[in-house]
């Protein structure tokens, strides 16, 4: 038995990210031995002709198709990983300019919003930071790896799009 | 359906040879219909399964949609039975009632549990993650949404014939200008009591809404206290402590 | 945009086996273009470091987890948890042709049965609808997607043969 082929395996089969402790209790390995090994699992997946990459999120690692094959395959998959309510919090991020008021958000989507940021956050797609009375939004590393393109960038598309 | 008891050795090898050749299962019944002379109440369900396990067990790499076609084939196969078992009921209700105190009436009908158990199919939920596309008809929605609330806000304002004052303007905006307020004519009065009365410019619905709420929000953050002796009284706030605020 | 990765990914996200025609529809490559890639593929995952193999079936390819890691991870897949009494209950509501009337489950079930259907009820497997003193029993579109066979085809299926 392979270790790193296992561990590939059951990051193929779930449906959610993984963290360390659940990895290990799978595949009864040490956490030590298993973050070398993802390590790897990730460089490699690195390379263009790969089609997934192995990203490390708060809530663990999974695999995620490369942002620039995500129109081509969007029949295949009806799922997405982000609800139609998470997408909008997250595009309002955006469009309102970052960093960006939470009651901003609110403004548009309501008392729901405050349960959405939340989600963003453990996702690792947003963070917030308290400023006096409010909480202020803005964007990770994490979501301008998840969409592929800069804060910048998707802003300038949306304003165009939009 | 006809009962029509026919030998056919090796049958239900057959249909297992069948049900892993052919990928959908639907065929494997139709192949089992389709066999000139066997009729599908004959196949012998504890024998399909033996041959299942069998080849279970034979296999190194076992394909999981086997498993979950063996169990449709096995539930259809059983369907077919129990339609001929309620032919027979009147006759039989002693026989049903017997059944039904059985603890494993599966295997009363010829069906291993054990096949049911085989039968869970792996299957992925693969979750993709969102396009830009996406993304931007979600911020589409989410004016959609916004542009929708508004209208109904003109709407409402206009059968209700009042105007609701700044009702757009953000509540932070407005609770930090009536403290400014509050303070200024504390400063201009020598006062550390104000009257409410004294910060709304003119007496009127609208205009006491518009510097009412703002102080109660002031008051749940603790900026202010107001007090009241009683009901219609006059309202009077103050600071309520002198604050290490801003 | 690499044409071996962006096979990948369609390989990867797709819940079902892609044909050589629908891979070639996704993409927008010619079938004799697709065929060597997926060759490579194929060979590639082959090293034992690998957790998944390209198979082909008469459906087409699919990535498949090799057979030696599918016990350790069978518990992350989803509704892993189905006990064998649930999976009958499941069976008969197939085999005695929906929408069935939760007292016929119970005749062959006994009285366990009523709590498989609350189970199934809630894992959104089923639905139950009460009509008049009794209740029936429909399967969802979750069913549909767990066992990839509408309820109507199976329906059909049953109504042609029984």
């Amino acid at each position: 038995m392979n270790k790193k082929a296992l561990l590939e395996s059951a990051l193929f089969v779930s449906d959610k990210p993984l963290s360390l402790a659940k990895l290990a209790d799978i595949t009864g390995l040490p956490q030590d031995e298993i973050k070398p090994l993802l390590e790897k699992i990730k460089v490699e997946h690195e390379k263009d002709e790969k089609g997934m990459d192995l990203v490390e999120t708060p809530e663990g690692y999974e695999f995620r198709i490369k942002p620039q094959y995500r129109d081509k395959i969007v029949k295949l998959a009806p799922m997405a990983d982000l609800s139609e309510g998470l997408l909008r919090t997250l595009a309002l991020a955006v469009a309102l300019k970052p960093p960006v008021k939470q009651s901003s958000i609110v403004r548009y989507q309501g008392n729901k919003a405050y349960s959405y940021i939340e989600q963003l956050e453990k996702k690792g797609l947003i963070k917030t930071e308290k400023f006096s009375r409010t909480k202020v939004i803005k964007l990770t590393e994490e979501f301008e790896k998840y969409f592929g393109k800069s804060v910048d960038e998707l802003k300038r598309i949306l304003e165009v799009k939009a | 359906m006809k009962a029509k008891q026919v030998e056919q050795p090796k049958a239900e090898e057959d249909i297992l040879k069948t049900i892993i050749e052919k990928e959908s299962w639907e065929d494997v019944i139709y192949y089992i219909v389709g066999l000139e002379q066997l009729n599908p109440w004959d196949v012998d369900l504890t024998r399909l399964t033996e041959s299942f396990l069998k080849f279970a067990q034979s296999v190194k790499d076992l394909d999981f949609r086997i498993p979950a076609k063996v169990v449709f084939v096995a539930a259809i196969l059983l369907r077919l039975k129990a339609d001929y078992l309620s032919i027979f009921e009147e006759e039989e209700d002693d026989e049903v009632e017997k059944m039904l105190k059985e603890e494993k009436p599966f295997a009363e009908l010829g069906i291993d549990p054990n096949l049911v158990q085989l039968g869970y199919p792996m299957r992925r939920v693969p979750k993709r993650q969102v396009t830009l596309e996406e993304l931007i008809s979600a911020l589409r929605s989410a004016l959609e949404v916004r542009e929708r609330k508004e209208e109904r806000v003109k709407v409402l304002r206009g059968q209700l014939n009042v105007n609701l004052p700044h009702e757009e303007e953000d509540m932070t905006i407005r609770t930090e200008k009536m403290l400014k307020e509050i303070d200024g004519l504390m400063q201009k009065l020598h006062q550390d009591k104000i009257e409410f009365g004294q910060i709304v410019k003119e007496w009127k619905r609208d205009k006491v809404i518009e510097k009412f709420i703002p102080m109660l929000h002031l008051e749940h953050d603790g900026k202010i206290s107001s007090e009241q002796e009683d009901f219609f009284k006059k309202i009077l706030i103050s600071k309520k402590t002198l604050q290490s605020k801003n």
